[in-house]
């Protein structure tokens, strides 16, 4: 077991796939020379070339349609959205095209690629580049959506990105990248769609995502300590392909839901994931889904306000005490 | 109309070279063949036996033709939603077109896609995209593909006059040339948008060759209602291509005799206009030019009675074919074949 | 009381808002000369000029920033985007800047305008001309966002969205087009954030948006009739402000919750409003809410196929028969 | 380097027009002003009392000190994360920029927006927009209120070289022309994107003047770091703006002294490219040229004593501002002053 950062663990991953098929190229804005703005993609340049990893004008839409169109024809790109931002400049390529164009052909065409980008706030960046968009991507049919929350999951899902024939948009938060944990040694696959029991509990079950994850754990300490809670958290993980066995299990064993996103209030995958308990185990339910968000504003920049808009442990702590009391 | 080109050496621009009867006459079976399916499926309408849009390019088969038999067979187009001859000139069957029009299940996307994403994988033909500008970045990306392996194929991009004032038409451009991509980008400049004239929204009077200079390309205008100037404009592309030269972009001028799309009567055009370009008609100029280098009117009669015969085939085959079974809903979404979001 | 269309009380609710207000401009690709694709906008360059009423290029980014910076300089721009689905050429526009700025700038910018598109499906265009985006809007804080079924709520809801000083999307729906209705006479405004019950019942509350109204309220007429089934239908109209007052207090009084939305499957606002109900009106519920969507995937062109796809009258009389027996 | 003008009558270029001493002190002043903030902001990252990224413009202030000066009180200025200068040339104070950086209720966003979203409105600083080429089609639709309004405003949108290859750009362009808009969009060209070489990503040399044709425009270049040829270029393209002879497209040639933002050591530089761009720094040149032109040293002197005084004192007025109330997490997402989304 090595331990790495979960910035040096993205270009692990990448590493470990191109070295294994050729057909893996990658691109995007300061990617190579420069290593990535966040210092994820820093040796890649040196190790392959500048034929498979290129640095791209700031053309978003010209960086995911020539990821598209490389994926139809015999390549396996990754392709690199500087701040998951900036899906709004290219969001026609994204959800128009790539989603579609398998289904719309009936099959004809097959688009395996990787659109990896920095998702989330918590470093003051603003709020025009601090959003959380994996909501965005999960309410489009055609697209997986993967979100690590620790340096082995961004190695394992990155492999097992790389190596679906789908379109899969990788969200790496920023808030981690310097978050250290260990990866196993070898080549390291994980499997999409699968969620991650990270805490077992019983009287709720928090279900989390990305940066939410361990400040879910967190606060599940803080309620098993100073309040007699026992949680169990739920690492999401992947979104499409959902893994709702999992997660509605874990519901119904404690009988309590709790969803933790960083997402605006309206429309988060905390309010897809609570629809479907809400139908699917409402008799399992001892009471209200409650789901902890960003309220739906627009994130705020300086650190006391970023902070105060953002779920933290104290607001997950104060949530789920209340409604269980 | 002659072909006009402006600056920088090795051009894209068409040499004066002859083209051979054989040839000749593919682009003449080829024309006919677009404009006779494409008459068919106007018919068709009338009779709605086509159902929701619907989006002809009578008048601008040169175009499709010409690039069709100049094209390396393993060469990829990428069109938009006015790409049933685009389409169906890399080889991809009538009833394939004609029952994706009627929604059958014969069609090429089995009725899942519609007439405006018309796609032969197959035959090269990448896909027909119906928002304006996407499609040429992802024929970059194709041709991406081609020069990362090394492989020498073109990919051929088709778009109006109005996809010029798109962003992505921009970025596409730029990018290609940068990374010197085999991509030829070939305008059609029918003169309108959807029902506004071009020139009333775009900067300059050529939308796309008044603007090749912005990426350090030729400037290229070709008459695009004579197939054989498009044919040597298009080797000529297709060459520079293959050779490691990087991209052209061509603006092929042409009209579209019929409205923008199935809903438009056209009442937009100036009196006469129509008229004008139907004297230019590409198979009018066409015949004429075969009869004048020779060929017998028995021979054209026979090629265009014999599209005719294929057209008609291909109608009662798609007539006969049904709709698209209801499973084909929850069918490819996935690589796997199927649509499951969850487990 | 006049009977209009639905497609010509568009251009009636935008005529009556230019010959009150100065400062209302119209502009978008083909609405002036050609009075619109889908002829909702004639008549309008003919009354109010070319200065007011343009023609623009293909450019919906430059359409969208236009709207945005004459509304930040003393216009109210209403912009038409001509299909919902090419919102996606031109997100960032919408979600990054006009839904941010104001609060970005601690409220010196206010951003009063208006715009406009054709959503949803039923009229065989494929995938990327059908959509039913009103759930990417929805999911974006600093958004209106508005829905109208009938001729007098797209008059009503125009004038309201339009002399709102908020930035309001307004979606009209190709399938309503042609309906005809009732439009009071005289002036005509309405309120945004009120929500209507289009029917009463006692059994099931059904929940429903733009198309899905007159379909739900064909589907209530059928439980009663042929299963003795009564159902309250809500028209939601407005999914920003959301009358969650009007929507949980009908949910409350028959203790049965069904959503009817054209999104598909994932993070739809149906999942939205399902979670505010499980989350809020737990207690008053009976049993499981169930959502009635379009099945998460792209929506497909023929007609066998799209009908089968977009929820029908069949499918929500069947599957509320079912949940409720 | 001269300011190079290609084709075109009716020119946005400078005419050779003399410019008075005050408004040379002016120049001056302002570029002093800009550039101590700018020196203290950096100082104030060292000391950890900015958070968050910051893009500073050290080297580039001639451009926006230029048409802080020549621009009207009443027009607009639209500029990017990097517009700490813009926005001060316009009249907004250092405390507000200072204050927040820091993340202060006096800063110009009362701390809600962070350094990449300056606005003084009541300054004319309509924004700072921290996406890539967004602002363009912004500034575009404040010249159209102009227009329609008659009030003879001009929006003014700076951007970088980079900028020139994203898609919003070429839409705003297309559209202003088309429109013949009171608007001039300021490209500066500082060489790099983020740490790529513009060259390295651009189909053409000079990324803004080489498309101007592509939007019937004339292609502008001119010494970014010489605040008086700026000076004349903006006079000449907000005079034609006014004139309601439409957009002008200028590139200014410029550096950034520091790297793309805070935590960026630029190492990508090749060496000796920035030694060889400080000796031409616009405030050495400046300094210099008043000097020629017979200004006493002790008034220069004083000047920048009197910079380095303003810079002090909102340092410290920023340094004792306050962290903003929580409340205002809940104020002015609409323009009833709330943020709620219910009832
Ligand atoms: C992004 C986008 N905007 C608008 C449309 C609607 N639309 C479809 S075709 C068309 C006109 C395209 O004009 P042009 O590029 O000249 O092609 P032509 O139809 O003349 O072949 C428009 C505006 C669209 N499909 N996509
Ligand atoms: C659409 C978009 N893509 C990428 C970025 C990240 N980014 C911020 S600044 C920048 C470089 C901009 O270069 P340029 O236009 O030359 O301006 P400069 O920073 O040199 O002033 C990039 C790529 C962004 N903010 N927006
Ligand atoms: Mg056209
Ligand atoms: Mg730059």
């Amino acid at each position: 077991m090595a331990e790495l950062t979960y910035r040096d663990a993205v270009s692990a991953g990448i590493a470990q796939e191109m070295r294994r098929d050729e057909r893996v190229v990658f691109f995007g804005e300061d990617v190579a020379e420069a290593g990535g703005v966040f210092k994820t993609t820093v040796g890649l340049l040196e190790e392959f070339g500048p034929k498979r990893v290129r640095d791209t004008p700031i053309s978003e839409q010209a960086i995911i349609g020539a990821a598209m169109g490389a994926a139809m024809t015999g390549l396996r790109p990754i392709a690199e959205i500087m701040f998951s931002d900036f899906f709004a400049v290219c969001w026609d390529l994204v959800a128009n095209q790539i989603a579609k164009t398998r289904y719309m052909t009936a099959g004809q065409v097959t688009i395996p690629l990787v659109l990896r980008t920095a998702n989330g706030g918590g470093v003051r960046f603003g709020a025009q580049h601090s959003q959380s968009v994996e909501n965005w991507a999960m309410a489009i049919p055609g697209l997986k959506v993967v979100a690590p929350s620790s340096s082995a999951d961004v190695v394992g899902l990155m492999a097992a990105a790389v190596r679906s024939d789908d379109p899969v948009l990788f969200f790496e938060h920023k808030f981690l990248f310097g978050n250290k944990g260990e990866v196993p040694d070898g080549e390291h696959v994980d499997e999409l769609g699968v969620a991650k029991v990270v805490r077992e509990g019983k009287d709720a079950t928090i279900i989390a995502l990305a940066a939410m994850v361990p400040r879910s754990l967190a606060a599940a300490q803080e309620l098993e300590a100073d309040h007699g809670i026992s949680a169990t958290v739920v690492d999401v993980r992947s979104l499409v392909p959902l893994d709702t066995r999992t997660i509605l299990g874990e519901v119904a064993k404690t009988g309590r839901m709790f969803t933790v996103e960083e997402n605006p209030r309206l429309c988060g995958w905390g309010a897809e994931i609570a629809s479907i308990a809400a139908e699917e185990c409402f008799y399992d339910l001892d009471g209200p889904i409650v789901r902890i968000t960003t309220p739906h504003v627009p994130l705020p920049a300086a650190d006391a306000l970023e902070d105060a808009t953002i779920p933290s442990v104290a607001r997950i702590v104060e949530t789920v005490r209340t409604s269980m009391g | 109309m002659a072909t006009t080109v402006k600056r920088k050496p090795k051009a894209a621009s068409a040499a004066v070279t002859e083209i051979d009867r054989d040839t000749r006459l593919r682009l003449y079976q080829l024309q006919l063949e677009l404009r006779y399916c494409e008459k068919r499926a106007y018919d068709l309408f009338l009779q709605n036996l086509i159902k929701g849009t619907s989006h002809l390019a009578l008048g601008q088969e040169a175009i499709a033709a010409a690039f069709g038999v100049a094209m390396r067979p393993d060469d990829w187009t990428f069109c938009t939603y006015r790409g049933h001859a685009h389409t169906q000139a890399r080889g991809a069957s009538m009833e394939g077109v004609l029952g994706e029009l009627m929604g059958r299940v014969c069609g090429l996307l089995k009725g899942k896609g519609g007439s405006m994403h018309l796609t032969d994988v197959e035959k090269g033909a990448m896909g027909s995209y119906a928002i304006v500008g996407a499609h040429l970045p992802i024929a970059v990306g194709a041709a991406l593909s081609a020069q990362y392996r090394g492989t020498k194929q073109v990919a051929v991009c088709f778009f109006g006059d109005g996809t010029t004032n798109i962003g992505a038409f921009h970025e596409a451009l730029n990018l290609a040339v940068v990374w010197k991509l085999p991509v030829v980008f070939v305008c059609e400049n029918n003169l309108y948008m959807e029902y506004t004239p071009i020139s009333a929204v775009t900067a300059v009077e050529h939308p796309a060759a008044d603007r090749a200079s912005a990426y350090g390309l030729e400037s290229i205008i070709v008459d695009g209602n004579d197939a054989d100037e498009v044919y040597r404009v298009a080797q000529a592309a297709l060459a520079r291509a293959r050779d490691g030269d990087g991209p052209s972009l061509i603006e092929a001028k042409t009209y579209r005799h019929s409205g923008h799309s199935r809903a438009d009567p056209a009442k937009y055009r100036p009196p006469g206009e129509l008229e004008k370009w139907l004297e230019r008609d590409p198979l009018k100029i066409y015949r004429e030019r075969l009869v004048k280098l020779g060929v017998s009117r028995q021979v054209l009669d026979d090629m265009e009675a014999e599209a005719m015969r294929q057209v008609d085939a291909a109608t009662e085959t798609a007539k006969a074919s049904p709709p698209p079974p209801l499973e084909l809903i929850d069918r490819d979404v996935w690589a796997d074949g199927g649509s499951s979001w969850r487990n």
